[in-house]
């Protein structure tokens, strides 16, 4: 044993700090790496369907609201900043930027998570969610402009309940079948929204537990149990967010960005 | 996968130096490095934004956002992730967990896209 | 290859005279029930799992005996068609996710992977435990599924049925399996983080022990695979709770889509199953042989290629599923790579018997049983993976016995070879030697008995999952619970005797096998540590023919054909009084 | 007993070309990899004993491998397990292709039976658990009766779940999957009843979702096809047959309005169209067979013949089930010169039909 292992960090099984921080920061990239397999399961099932339904999937992502997801990326990317400052203030032993650090990337999680509240609540009110309101929604517009034309359905005055999607997706159809170009099936935007939910839903319970964890190193910092040689604990819980962040960098192209150049739903 | 002929860690432990016991300040980021990093990022976020709202959908937009998305999780990992520090075994978890995923999608693939073929 | 032994040095360090018991071990430490239910020793977790998997294999063996009786009959013998397809489910439910995936890994890999290499413990021990109690939340749901009302989609759970047509209890049962991925994952990084960073001094990677390259491939499965079949059944339970889903065809999915996601995880898990049991026996043939493993390097990473490879083949469960006829083509032919492997192991195992001094104690017979068993579970895996002989035998009952002769004549056998040739280590009791080789010997033959008729009935075209079957059939189900109900009593015995063991068996000394690895140079049971000083490897895992251990020191006497303590313990000793300078000899 | 009878004994019923093909691969691979499996067997068993404590001095040599072996076990097995899958391939690739003459019969599975209609518009339902029938299923149950030394094609689908038409004299099996058409076919070789079974699981009367195929000779068939339903030999197809099922949707869904007999109609004639060569709108070619039909009703702008517009509406599930699909097909396969109906003839609307589309003066077309 070296004489550098008389530290209140070692734990008893290894041989001194080098090998247990070599041991932190390969168990947490094998952590990340079982993530990225997880979410790549889903990102395959998503691959598939936007081979298979281009056009749907695109018209579909146009009506989220992607002001709310560009700011909410601008958050994320600055808490990875924070974060990696975070550890840098650790290694230097600076306990309070470490403090401040943390606190700010846990400010800008809550933050991203308090923008993607108010997102949910807006598709909720305008009864963008698969399932029964999605199918109500939909075939009160589709009842409206069912006998029109499509010239007459252009100048179509919808019921004002009706939402903007509803509205564009009956008035695009009138007069066209499953397999025109043009043609938008509720059925698949169904299905888009399917992904758009589950992905960022896991996505967002992700960021509720990175959050967590750092708000404990907040509490260990305060403490004063994270020494330097400590740093590898706030190494491992940037690592895990740095990923959350990392896989939110490709949900903004899949589900928001595919749909851009529609334009005008939000 | 593993390399056989890489010795116990044990024996490779750092050395010590004399102000920095356990070699934690050998390697600190430099915060101006830091902040020429994150504004990459964001303006690569911002040009992914805007860029596809300009050109709207045609079969080059995913390409271009995937691909802009990549760099910026490289960057990511690169940096805040300190890819460039991790040792050997790191680094090669990293590659294996994307070599895993290409795995899945391409052999999704392979079922999906040459499902409508003519049987030849 | 030759391993750099110092000549010097063996002659100098005699046989270790054989430890006294510690006065203090890693099971007498403390005896509350919360010194257990709170440890973070690797052994006692170890310990947990063992207790655990032991009642879930008892569980899920009872449904198989349920399943069994009623196949006597050609219309049922004892239950309704409903209650036959919640046991058959619940069978492979929990032989799968609660005893199988977690058996050696989470038993023997905790237990020994640490003492192997030569550490004090896991990288992780909180994380340890946690799995242990992760698994245990997993397997209560599951179990609590199966006895309140049951599953009845099969452990495949295929949508549509699972999603919308069933009417049983899918959703606990599926988290169930969900939550317990995640005690595997935990344990699978643990592993792998430990063999990688904890090896003890001289430990190199080709000095590792077979057992360690093993549990290293099935960790990395366990990692890579694992999330994608969580991911897979979340969707499934989303998909039934609210009716929105992503496999549903009429909701514009693709159900195919949920079997490619599904085997892309439980097509590596039966290697997840399968790879720690031929580590096992990597350990075990040496021993009994008293010889080096023929083609240490060819065993090691044939282990890794098994892993790596079997990625790549999942489809060939789903060639008349509906996929395009050039992905059957191309998953059949990777299909065939990943049984080289398999084959090259089996031959460095035959090999490696050649001018041995071979004993037959239970470990060695239950290794013998696998190679038998193995040998034609992978064989008749090949008229699977061949498409022309797929489309007809493709869910038939040869299916069935093809698995079972993998997963029950493979790795059940692995199991309880280890279980037999760990035991004295874990609890420093020897078992009756006369009653253990009875059992395996039954248990082999129940074996043959059930599972052989099996392959007649598939060949014939007896579909899985059938109460009711043509009366021209019942002979064989007949022979084949016949054979099932010799099969159950083989189980039953080592629960009797291993039990009487702990309070009966005479102590069973450091090595009694006289085996090489690090984890019999400490004392059984061991120290709460496992060594008092960091062990220093100098050579090979199997150095039987120089008669040393990994630590250069001399081994003890080996176990003669009498069993560990009899009279004949002295012919044809190797050992430090053995020819010590030998040339390595070229064959071949 | 002579051996060879006893193996032949033990090989289940041969009833199909397929058969055979499948017999070789299996006791090709069976005798290989019985013969590895015999030596690896016999070299355990000698080495246990040869080897064994007492009859060894117990001193052991060092022997630590052997590259030459090595590459001998790994190359070996491989090129041994490459003509297993080159073999398969060929098998597969039989399976997968039907001759042209083959015989159709349309087959759909829910739980728990099999649904099966000949080109004639006789139904059978075969198997499932007479428990959960209704009263005219429970009528019409009986066996899948087929010609035999006459290829005979399947194009099956599911209601509901995913089950598998197994049938193991013929070696055949293939998925019914709900929303999607799957194709097997076979040549029975000789008379006799054969079981079917469904091989995907699929719910609680799994087990009794079976029955019976049963080859007949040629004429026999005929007469038992003739024995339910009369076939004449007009041109139109009369009552009970699934052709005539299908001139009634042919006119229901006003398929006629632009399917006229006239060239100069907003769609093609359909008269003697089936089984010529259409060629296709932007290039290429296609056999218009029942797959192309179904696929041109089910997405009628997929592959548009060359030379017309692509007006013409999708039918979905919901305004045409699989039965009435099958109809629809059987009737344009009937459709021979002249025979196209007037198409003054009126019929109402059908509930789904998108007859505001026809209406829009706007849009011409539709149906």
């Amino acid at each position: 044993m070296s004489a550098s292992t008389h530290s209140p960090v070692l734990k008893h099984h290894f041989e001194d700090l080098g090998q247990q921080h070599a041991c932190e920061r390969l168990g947490i990239w094998m952590f990340l790496a079982t993530e990225i397999l997880f979410f790549g399961g889903i990102f395959g099932a998503y691959t598939v369907y936007r081979l298979w339904y281009p056009h749907d999937f695109e018209v579909a992502s146009a009506y989220l609201n992607r002001k709310i997801a560009t700011i909410n990326t601008v958050f994320l990317i600055t808490s990875s900043l924070t974060m990696t400052l975070a550890i840098r203030s650790a290694k230097l032993g600076d306990r309070g930027g470490l403090f401040r650090n943390l606190l700010l990337t846990a400010a800008l999680g809550s933050a991203f998570m308090v923008m993607k509240g108010f997102e949910y609540a807006q598709d909720f009110e305008e009864q963008y969610v698969p399932g029964p309101m999605f199918q109500r929604e939909i075939a009160a517009a589709n009842e409206e402009v069912a006998t029109l034309s499509p010239g007459e359905a252009e100048k179509h005055q919808f019921n004002a309940a009706r939402q903007h999607w509803s509205q564009h997706i009956a008035r695009n159809n009138v007069g066209k079948s499953e397999t025109d170009s043009g043609y938008i099936s509720p059925q698949r935007v169904q299905l888009f929204l399917c992904f758009y939910y589950i992905m960022t839903g896991i996505h967002g319970i992700h960021i509720l537990v990175g959050i967590g964890c750092i708000l404990w190193l907040v509490l260990e910092t305060k403490l004063g149990k994270i020494p330097p040689e400590n740093y590898s604990t706030v190494e491992v819980v940037s690592l895990y967010w740095h990923l959350v962040d990392a896989i939110w960098l490709f949900l903004m192209p899949l589900l928001y960005l595919a749909g851009a150049g529609y334009g005008g739903h939000h | 996968m593993s390399d056989p002929t890489s010795t116990p860690t044990s024996t490779t432990s750092s050395t010590p130096a004399t102000d920095d016991p356990h070699g934690i300040r050998k390697d600190v980021d430099s915060a101006g490095q830091l902040a020429v990093v994150f504004l990459v990022i964001v303006g690569l976020a911002l040009v992914n934004v805007f860029a596809s709202i300009a050109i709207g959908p045609t079969k080059f937009t995913l390409p271009m956002q995937l691909g802009i998305a990549t760099v910026q999780a490289g960057i990511v990992a690169y940096y805040f992730m300190h890819l460039r520090q991790g040792d050997k075994v790191v680094v090669l978890t990293a590659l294996s967990s994307l070599f895993w995923m290409g795995i899945l999608f391409v052999l999704f693939l392979s079922d999906y896209m040459t499902r409508h073929l003519v049987v030849g | 290859m030759s391993i750099a032994v110092p000549q010097t040095g063996f002659a100098a360090a005699p046989p270790p005279p054989e430890p006294e018991p510690a006065p203090v071990n890693y099971l007498n430490i403390s005896h509350t029930i919360w010194s257990w239910l709170f440890t973070v020793d690797h052994k006692r977790i170890g310990i947990l799992y063992l207790v655990s998997i032991s009642v879930f294999f008892v569980v899920g063996g009872i449904a198989a005996g349920l399943v069994r009786l009623n196949l006597l009959a050609p219309d049922g013998a004892i239950m309704t068609e409903d209650a036959y397809n919640r046991a058959f489910t619940a069978h492979g439910v929990v032989m799968l996710f609660f005893f199988l995936i977690p058996a050696v890994p989470a038993v023997f890999g905790n237990f020994f992977v640490p003492m192997m290499i030569g550490t004090k413990d896991l990288a992780f021990p909180k994380l340890n435990l946690a799995s242990w109690y992760v698994f245990m939340i997993g397997a209560a749901l599951a179990v609590w599924s199966v006895l309140a009302g049951g599953i009845d989609t099969g452990w495949t759970l295929y949508p549509p049925y699972s999603t919308r047509a069933s009417q049983s209890n899918v959703i606990p049962g599926v988290l169930g399996a969900f939550i317990s991925g995640f005690s595997s994952i935990m344990t699978g990084l643990n592993i792998m983080v430990t063999i990688h960073k904890m090896r003890a001094p001289g430990m190199t990677w080709s000095r590792l022990p077979l057992f360690i390259w093993s549990m290293y491939a099935t960790s990395l499965i366990q990692l890579l695979a694992t999330p994608v079949v969580a991911i897979t059944l979340l969707l499934i339970c989303v998909e039934r709770a609210w009716g929105v889903g992503i496999f549903d065809p009429s909701l514009g999915g693709d159900p195919v889509l949920f079997q490619h996601m599904f085997w892309f995880y439980s097509h590596p898990a039966v290697y997840i199953m399968i790879l720690p049991g031929m580590g096992v026996i990597s350990e075990v043939i040496p021993c009994f042989s008293r010889k080096n493993i023929f083609g240490y390097h060819a065993i090691a990473w044939s282990s890794v290629g098994i892993a790596v490879v079997g990625f790549l083949l999942w489809a060939h469960h789903m060639f008349v599923a509906g996929i395009s006829f050039y992905a059957a083509l191309l998953f059949s032919l990777l299909s065939m790579l990943v049984a080289v492997p398999s084959a090259i192991k089996v031959f460095n195992w035959t090999a490696t018997l050649y001018r041995g001094s071979i004993t037959f104690q239970a470990p060695m017979l239950f290794s013998l049983g696998f190679v038998v068993l193995f040998i034609i579970g992978g064989l008749t895996g090949l008229f699977l993976a061949t498409l022309g002989t797929d489309i007809h035998l493709h869910d038939t009952y040869f299916v069935v016995a093809h698995f079972h002769f993998v997963m029950v004549g493979g790795m059940v056998m692995g199991y309880f070879a280890g279980l037999h040739y760990w035991w004295p280590k874990m609890t420093g009791k020897m078992y009756s030697d006369w009653w253990s080789r009875i059992a395996a010997s039954i248990i082999i033959v129940g074996f043959f008995f059930t599972f052989i008729p099996q392959f007649y009935l598939g060949y014939h075209g007896m579909p899985r999952r059938y109460p009711n079957y043509p009366h021209e059939w019942q002979i064989f189900n007949v022979m084949s619970t016949a054979g099932a109900s010799i099969l159950g009593i083989g189980y039953l015995m080592p629960a009797v005797y291993l039990t009487l063991s702990l309070f009966f068996g005479k102590p069973a000394g450091a090595n009694p096998w006289s085996a090489t690895g690090l984890e019999w140079a400490s004392p059984s049971p061991p120290t709460v540590h496992n060594f008092e000083t960091m062990p220093v490897t100098v050579c090979g895992p199997y150095e039987y023919a120089l008669g040393v251990d990994q630590m250069g020191r001399g081994l003890p006497e080996p176990p003669g054909p009498g069993g560990a303590e009899g009279p004949e313990g002295r012919v044809g000793r190797t050992g430090p009084s053995g020819p010590m300078h030998k040339e390595t000899e070229v064959v071949g | 007993m002579t051996s060879m009878s006893l193996l032949a004994s033990f090989i289940p019923e041969i009833a199909a070309t397929q058969s055979s093909y499948f017999e070789a691969l299996f006791w090709y691979i069976t005798l290989t990899t019985g013969l590895v499996g015999l030596l690896v067997y016999i070299a355990l068993l000698y080495f246990c004993i040869r080897y064994r404590r007492g009859a060894t001095t117990g001193s052991t040599p060092r022997i630590l491998g052997s590259m030459r072996l090595e590459l001998a076990w790994t190359i070996m097995p491989l090129l041994v397990f490459l003509t297993y899958f080159a073999w398969g391939v060929v098998v597969f690739n039989h399976y997968a292709h039907p001759p042209e003459d083959s015989m159709e019969v349309f087959v759909i599975g829910k739980q728990w039976m099999w649904k099966a209609q000949y080109p004639n518009g006789q139904r059978v339902i075969i198997g499932g658990n007479p428990r959960n029938m209704t009263e005219t299923e429970r009528q019409s149950i009986g066996k899948l009766v087929l010609p035999v030394n006459r290829p005979v094609k399947l194009t099956i689908t599911s209601e509901d779940v995913i089950h598998d038409f197994g049938v193991p004299a013929f070696r055949s099996k293939i998925d019914a999957l709900p929303g999607r058409y799957t194709q097997v076919w076979y040549q029975p070789t000789k008379t006799g009843e054969y079981h079917i079974f469904c091989d995907q699981y699929c719910g609680t009367w799994h087990s009794l979702m079976v029955g019976k195929i049963k080859v007949v000779e040629q004429d026999e068939f005929d007469k038992w096809l003739q024995g339910l339903n009369s076939l004449q030999s007009t041109d139109n197809p009369v009552d009970g047959s699934l052709a005539f099922e299908g001139r009634k949707l042919f006119l229901k869904l006003q398929c006629i309005r632009c399917h006229s007999a006239t060239p100069t109609g907003k769609a093609p004639v359909l008269e003697g169209l089936y089984g010529t060569r259409v060629p296709l709108r932007g290039g290429g070619a296609e056999i218009a067979d029942d797959a192309y039909i179904i696929e041109s009703i089910r997405k009628p702008r997929l592959k548009v013949v060359d030379g017309w517009e692509p007006i013409m509406p999708a039918y979905d599930q919901s305004q045409v089930t699989a039965e009435e699909l099958n109809a629809l097909v059987a009737y344009i396969r009937s459709l021979k010169k002249g025979t196209t109906p007037d198409r003054t003839e009126h019929f109402p609307a059908p509930n789904g039909a998108p007859t505001d589309r026809t209406q829009s003066p706007t849009k011409p077309g539709g149906p």
